[in-house]
């Protein structure tokens, strides 16, 4: 059963259109990657599934029609987000981030702060003055504090070192064999994706140019559409 | 040996009890590329802001060009040759690229107090932005606003207007962050060039992008440069792999 | 020619008719409104330069509009009462010549421009808004009780002052020495607005940052923005009390620099003329509305809402269209 | 045919007493039946800018004859010395400051109201002649306070417990009435108009405190009793007028008015009506811009029936009238105020002489 | 000058300073909280005291003037913020400016459209009528020290919301950042109605306690309005504990001053001209505190957000 699915999904910026129709299935339990060039409308497409920019087109979750809610009901349903850019909140401390929109569930600060002791050690600082990594790290643990049916990582590896970069593909593959959690996951990182996610999604100029199992991504197509 | 342009000596600085620098040596040399890397969280932002300016550190020396630097504010510095990125962009979103990037090069002209010319005229100025703008790929952008620049065009945009300073120096913390693997491509080739023209001082997570260019590695952890040397010394380093690299190289 | 210039042309072109049609049909209040708002207007040309390109909301400009305004209070008032205004070693005399008086306005104004700025560009943001009125509260509390030069009944002119070769009692001749000052005002705001000065300005206030790592002072541009947008109020405020014959503390009242505000919203802040749209839409609305009702602050204050909620980007950007980058 | 110009305060802080000028004015008007004059009425906001803009529509656009209206000395100075340069007529319903008294004063300006210091100074008189001998005053520091201050010290002979300028606008007292308590005064006077003066007599009621207190009418009129309730019960106010001022014009006044509006008329209000009714009987002699001498000589004779019984005119254009003493008493639920006494018998003002006319 | 004095006019100063938290407070929570310029806020002072004014007068009941300000101040602010400022989140300062100073014209206008001009009464509860002996012989009025006890139970009160609870920490993070808070599944809309409303029932309390002892009337909100800007400036935008603070430093620099800057200058001066000068500078003094305070430090006392 597809838990996300986008049918002929559209969308602008003022004048400018980023989406001409876009598809994506996604059902429960799976690992799809968003894929792309620098620009092409990937970041767009989060967007429209979290209702923070408006679209035309059909946008169905579990079985709800998320064109008619407002950005946090669509959350509600279970959609746990990790924006481009971190976007932790500034003036909060690290455990305030934490707790500000957790709703019940497995995750708790605890199993968060198992995942990230770095986090752990900082509860009481001020997210503005973590370092970058650190501002990720917390971004995801805010993402997962709010029990998500559905995980948008959005570049979530950016600007992590190799060490915690693994530790988070580890986690997000042992959140797929354990927890059944979906994913889409949007990163630049094409060995890992290829071991984590089960289809991909290939977007060019705000169009889906390929999509499919992501062992069928033959290297031609990576090489013309991602660049690799 | 060459005097290096750049000299970071005992450089120290905390926030309470926390140790962000702690006596960290460095130096950059003409024509080398000098990768730092390390954890997140390590302090190599941190190091970038003594050294840039904007954050003072407790003890220890910056020395740009054999001139010790360390009270100067951030403009003075950037003006003997410090071209800096930022992690986070930090640009005139209302702008247009062009004029994002004509800003850099009014600064390396140094000239910012005129009133009536307009700056579009100046040819001089354009030649410069232009070309900044046509060397990481964003020629076909200049018009637009920043705003609508996708996050990885933004990345371009800030090494460009580094590049507008035609700077005796780059300190660049994390030019790949949000690039494709395409634009990362570009990006690599961009800085192996850009070697020559000025030594880079590079803050880099992409592994990939830092084996590829630096001519040595510094690994930064707790404050503290724990290894130092060439890329090969440091991928067989054990201590570098545990703190940072993991199985990554 | 694109939309907005187009509209800024049409403003200008019924700023120059209607004050002949009203002097050649004889309604010379008519003069005197449209004097009035091109006073205005002046003053808020001057604020923009500081607010709509250098990001600064100053919520002082009335101390500068104001003291343009008793500059020329005080010089006409020694000079109509045949006092000295310093009489020392040397001996000043009070004027009634406007240009002398301008030049008085705009040197008093960009002086305590330059200390207000230098102070209060240690802070942003809101704080910057609170100290700047700050500031404009001094002046007011201190212009009242100055019972030298009148306090708060303020200064009476008894005739307007002399410009050479002009006959300034005429309305529509000082008309066109006012509308003639915008001109230049708006020709020197244009031409800063795409200067280098202009593009680190406007990069200043965007992010700070950027311009201090390319080498470039973006706090000095600002102060530099802050003078010369203070000299051109001052001038304004030296108009104004011209226009009155009179001057007083409500010149420096918050309230005035909150007008001043409202103009520039009114009309679109970073355009170019949006202050003059707003200054002359305030005036026209103030004179209709206020004819029509006893409350009718009620009707202004609705259709102010009604430019704020619908017309994003003031009565400029409701005429023209979205904003364009000027190349 | 004739256009009458005023200007006054409709809206704002200020706006009641700019009402019952109005409502006073036009009451009078419409008693004389004559439909050949036309009142241009206008809100200046308390605004001088405002009041000077209106001034020249009114003199530029409107074709007034002569003008009245304002409320405030500010605005005064902003506007008068203008229009009477300009050739027309000013007649003041309340504003009186000292300069349009003295040096700046002029043919074509009359006051109808006071000189600005009269009230005060009746408070000083009427000190003397209660004994006092050491006064605490007080007033907002501008220059209205400071002339109220002035003028209550030209006729009191005792010392003083203190003397302090408030803010203007201030609203809280507390600190003042601290210093009154520690100071020993046996008297207050106070000039504090509009909602500070409320603010003050609450306050000082609550306080505890009952040494006197003396102030201008300002302080108590018609409607600001009403918001300072039982507080204010007592106190003796100096006024040129009083509601219960025994003289047939202002018997047949204070009914038509409260016929006409439902409210007890104000000190404003009587100014207000007393102007119209001036310039109704110098009407019979002359049109104010036609024959503009003759409307003057007969505005000078001040030939109408005041409602402050005897009225005339100084060599300045100011009136020459007693000046009564009030007390604040309760008339059913409402608030109003009683001649007690006469403090100051055909009092002219401190500045006439200055003036050479 | 006696002691007794001098404590008394500290006492005064204190309670001028609470009665100015209040305001401050609801101001801060909206401007600084929400990062929204809300100049109308004064305006909402004057509903609750002009609400406050007209049911005492009908039921006689103190309390029940107060509960109905609260309510009506709270109900003006939701409407308002559902039907105007709302819109108004993401635009920057400028247009909130005129937006709310549109609010102020309406507000104000209509409120003499219905009440009229002329100033209403409002008494405060007889219970609290009269004096009260504190230690040292220093009578004090009952009703200020109440109203002294009120604006230090809603600091604590508020202090309490905005840094302890969850929708204090859902508030500041909205500020931060609207849109993620939103997409993370919190009603952000919602909440700022609240906390409008909220701010609005503080300013209608203010305006109401107020009202019993100083003048009702149209346009008693706007020196007020400025004096809470200034309060929250000094003490640091968004910081309830710097309003707080900015409120007892403004209340006693206004209070003292005005009465020891004319003693000052009589050391110097002939007594007439001291209290002149004295005053005038006592009426500058808050706003060369506020600008001596920004230019120490930029950002308020307890301002730790970069501006
Ligand atoms: N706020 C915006 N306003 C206008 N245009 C925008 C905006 N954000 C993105 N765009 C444009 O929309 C297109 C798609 O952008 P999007 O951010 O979705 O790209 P992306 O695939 O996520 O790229 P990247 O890998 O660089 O993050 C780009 O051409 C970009 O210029
Ligand atoms: N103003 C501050 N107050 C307290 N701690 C700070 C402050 N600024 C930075 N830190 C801390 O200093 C450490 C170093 O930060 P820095 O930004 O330099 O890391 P980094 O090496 O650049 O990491 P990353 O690779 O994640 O960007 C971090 O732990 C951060 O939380
Ligand atoms: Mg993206
Ligand atoms: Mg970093």
């Amino acid at each position: 059963m597809s838990l996300l699915r986008l049918e002929n999904v559209t969308a602008r910026y003022g004048a400018a259109q980023a989406l001409f129709g876009v598809d994506l299935d996604l059902a429960e339990g799976e690992v799809v990657a968003l894929m792309g060039r620098n620009g092409m409308g990937k970041s767009t497409t989060v967007k429209t599934i979290c209702k923070m920019l408006p679209a035309e087109g059909r946008l169905i979750f579990d079985g709800h029609d998320l064109s008619r809610l407002p950005s946090h009901q669509a959350a509600r349903l279970g959609i746990g987000l990790v924006p481009e850019g971190r976007r932790c909140f500034r003036d909060l401390t690290v455990a305030e981030n934490l707790i500000v929109a957790a709703r019940p569930g497995p995750w708790d600060m605890d199993r968060v702060g198992a995942l990230f002791p770095r986090l752990a050690e900082r509860r009481g600082q001020r997210a503005a003055t973590l370092s970058g990594g650190e501002q990720q790290m917390l971004a995801i643990g805010r993402a997962l504090m709010t029990n998500p049916r559905l995980l948008i990582l959005d570049e979530a590896t950016e600007g992590l070192a190799p060490l915690i970069r693994a530790e988070i593909w580890a986690v997000v593959a042992r959140l797929k064999a354990e927890t059944g959690l979906s994913i889409l996951v949007i990163d630049k990182s094409l060995k890992e994706l290829r071991q984590v996610a089960d289809r991909a999604v290939i977007l060019a100029r705000g169009r889906v140019v390929w999509s499919g199992e992501m062992a069928a991504l033959d290297h031609e197509t990576s090489l013309r559409h991602v660049g690799v | 040996m060459t005097k290096p342009v750049l000299e970071v000596r005992g450089l120290s600085k905390r926030f309470g009890a926390l140790v962000v620098s702690d006596g960290i040596d460095l130096s950059l040399r003409a024509g080398e590329i000098h990768a730092v890397i390390g954890p997140n969280g390590a302090g190599k932002t941190t190091l970038i802001a003594e050294i840039c300016g904007g954050l003072a550190p407790d003890a220890g020396s910056v020395h740009l060009n054999g001139r010790d630097v360390t009270g100067l504010p951030i403009r003075a510095r950037a003006k003997m040759g410090l071209a800096r990125t930022f992690q986070i962009s930090a640009l005139a979103m209302e702008d247009t690229v062009l004029q994002n990037a004509l800003l850099g090069a009014l600064g390396a002209a140094g000239r910012p107090w005129r009133f009536f010319r307009p700056v579009l005229s100046d040819r001089s100025l354009r030649v410069v932005a232009e070309a900044a703008l046509d060397r990481v790929g964003l020629s076909h952008k200049a018009a637009a606003r920043t705003a609508e620049l996708s996050h990885g065009e933004r990345r371009q945009l800030e090494v460009a207007v580094a590049l507008t300073l035609t700077p005796t120096a780059f300190v660049m913390d994390e030019p790949m962050a949000g690039l494709g693997t395409e634009g990362g491509a570009r990006m690599t080739a961009l800085l192996g060039t850009l070697k020559h023209e000025a030594p880079i001082l590079l803050v880099e997570h992409d592994m990939d992008a830092v084996f590829a260019l630096a001519d040595r590695i510094s690994v930064l952890a707790g404050g503290r440069v724990i290894a130092s040397g060439p890329p090969d010394a440091i991928r067989a380093d054990a201590a570098v792999r545990e703190a940072y690299l993991g199985d990554e190289a | 020619m694109t939309r907005e210039s187009f509209v800024n042309l049409a403003l200008l072109t019924a700023l120059v008719a209607v004050p002949l049609w009203a002097w050649v049909a004889g309604e010379p209040f008519t003069i005197t409104l449209a004097t009035r708002a091109v006073i205005f207007a002046l003053a808020a040309v001057g604020l923009n330069l500081a607010l709509g390109l250098g990001g600064m909301v100053s919520f002082g400009h009335a101390v500068f509009f104001g003291l343009g305004g008793y500059s020329m209070g005080i010089l006409a008032h020694h000079a109509q009462n045949f006092l000295p205004l310093y009489d020392g070693l040397i001996v000043i005399e009070g004027t009634k010549s406007m240009p002398v008086i301008w030049l008085v306005a705009i040197v008093v104004s960009a002086l305590a421009a330059l200390l207000i700025g230098l102070l209060s560009l240690r802070t942003s943001g809101v704080y910057f808004i609170m100290i700047t009125l700050a500031f404009g509260q001094m002046f007011y509390y201190f212009a009242i009780s100055w019972r030298a030069y009148g306090g708060e009944d303020g200064l009476s002119i008894w005739v307007r002052n002399d410009f050479p070769g002009l006959n300034t009692l005429a309305p529509i001749q000082f008309y066109g020495l006012c509308f003639a000052l915008l001109l230049a005002a708006l020709w020197l705001s244009a031409r800063i607005a795409r200067s280098s000065f202009g593009l680190v300005l406007n990069a200043a206030r965007q992010v700070p940052g950027r311009v201090e790592t390319v080498g470039l002072d973006g706090q000095r541009a600002k102060l530099v923005a802050f003078v010369i947008s203070g000299a051109i109020t001052g001038l304004a405020g030296a108009l104004f009390a011209d226009l009155n014959r009179f001057v007083s503390p409500t010149m420096f009242s918050w309230h005035m620099s909150g007008e001043l505000i409202v103009f520039i919203i009114l009309g679109g802040a970073a355009r170019l003329f949006g202050p003059v749209a707003g200054a002359v839409l305030f005036v026209a609305m103030e004179h209709v509305l206020g004819d029509l009702w006893d409350h009718w602050h009620i009707l202004l204050g609705a259709l102010l809402l009604v430019i704020v909620l619908f017309a994003r980007g003031g009565l400029i950007g409701l005429l023209a269209g979205k904003a364009r980058n000027h190349d | 045919e004739t256009r009458i110009g005023m200007i006054t305060t409709l809206s704002g802080g200020g706006a009641a007493l700019g009402l019952d000028v109005r409502d006073g004015f036009l009451l009078a008007i419409a008693q004389s039946g004559r439909d050949d004059i036309e009142v241009i009425v206008a809100d200046d906001e308390q605004a001088p800018d405002v009041a000077v803009q209106l001034a020249d529509r009114m003199v530029q656009s409107d074709d007034v004859d002569l003008m009245t209206g304002i409320i405030w000395s500010n605005l005064a100075m902003a506007v008068i010395p203008s229009v009477t340069a300009q050739g027309l007529f000013y007649l003041s319903p309340n504003a009186g400051p000292s300069q349009l008294a003295g040096r700046g004063c002029h043919q074509n300006y009359f006051n109808v109201a006071w000189q600005n210091d009269n009230l005060h100074e009746a408070a000083g008189a009427y000190a003397n002649s209660e004994g006092y001998t050491n006064s605490f005053i007080l007033a907002p520091n501008y220059p209205a306070g400071q002339d109220a201050l002035a003028g209550y010290k030209r006729f009191y002979e005792g010392g003083l417990a203190g003397e302090i300028y408030t803010q203007l606008g201030q609203t809280d007292y507390a600190a003042e009435i601290a210093q009154i308590r520690a100071s020993g005064a046996d008297s207050v006077f106070f000039f504090l108009p509009g909602g500070m003066g409320i603010s003050f007599l609450r306050q000082y009621a609550d306080s505890g405190l009952d040494i006197p207190v003396i102030g201008p009418a300002f302080s108590f009129d018609q409607q600001i009793l009403q918001a300072v309730g039982a507080a204010a019960l007592g106190v003796r106010n100096t006024a040129q007028w009083s509601p219960d001022l025994d003289n047939a014009a202002n018997v047949a006044f204070v009914e038509a008015f409260r016929t006409e509006y439902g409210r007890i008329p104000s000190l404003y209000a009587s100014q207000g009506f007393d102007t119209a009714n001036l310039i109704l009987s110098a009407l019979e002699a002359g049109h104010p811009t036609d024959s503009p001498d003759a409307f003057r000589e007969a505005l000078r004779a001040a030939d109408f029936a005041s409602t402050r019984g005897d009225f005339a005119f100084g060599p300045n254009h100011h009136p020459i009238q007693d000046i009564y003493v009030r007390e604040v008493v309760q008339d059913g639920d409402i608030f109003t105020n009683r001649i007690v006494g006469v403090a100051l018998e055909d009092r002219g003002d401190a500045f006439a002489a200055e003036c050479s006319m | 000058m006696s002691t007794i004095l001098i404590v008394e006019q500290v006492l005064n100063g204190l309670q001028f300073g609470v009665m100015l938290f209040l305001m401050a407070a609801g101001l801060t929570l909206i401007f600084g909280v929400m990062g929204l310029i809300n100049l109308a806020h004064g305006s909402l002072y004057m509903v609750g005291a002009f609400v406050a004014a007209t049911v005492a007068a009908a039921t006689g009941s103190f309390l029940l003037a107060l509960v109905a300000a609260m309510g009506a101040a709270a109900m003006a602010g939701a409407l308002i913020e559902m039907t105007v400022i709302r819109r108004l989140y993401h635009t920057d300062h400028l247009d909130q400016v005129l937006a709310t100073f549109a609010l102020i014209l309406i507000f104000s206008e209509g409120t003499r459209w219905i009440f009229g001009s002329f100033p209403l009464y409002l008494s405060r509860p007889e219970a609290l009528a009269g004096s009260v002996t504190l230690p040292f012989g220093i009578e004090y009025p009952l009703y200020r020290l109440a109203l002294i006890g009120a604006g230090l139970a809603v600091a604590v009160g508020l202090w309490l919301l905005i840094a302890k609870t969850r929708i204090g920490i859902q508030i500041r993070a909205g500020e931060n950042d609207r849109e993620m808070i939103a997409a993370l599944g919190v009603d952000i809309r919602t909440l700022y109605t609240f906390v409008f409303a909220l701010g609005a029932a503080l300013a209608g309390l203010a305006g109401a306690l107020v009202g019993a002892i100083q003048s009702v009337q149209v346009g008693m909100g706007e020196p007020v309005l400025i004096l809470a800007f200034v309060v929250i400036v000094i003490g640091g935008i968004g910081s309830i504990k710097g309003a707080f603070v900015g409120a007892l430093i403004v209340g006693l620099t206004d209070t003292l001053g005005g009465i020891f800057l004319p003693e000052l200058f009589k050391l110097a001066m002939e007594p007439a001209a001291a209290t002149q000068v004295g005053a005038s500078l006592s009426s500058m003094a808050i706003y060369l505190l506020m600008a001596a305070v920004l230019i120490w430090r930029p950002t308020g006392l307890f301002g730790a957000r970069t501006a």
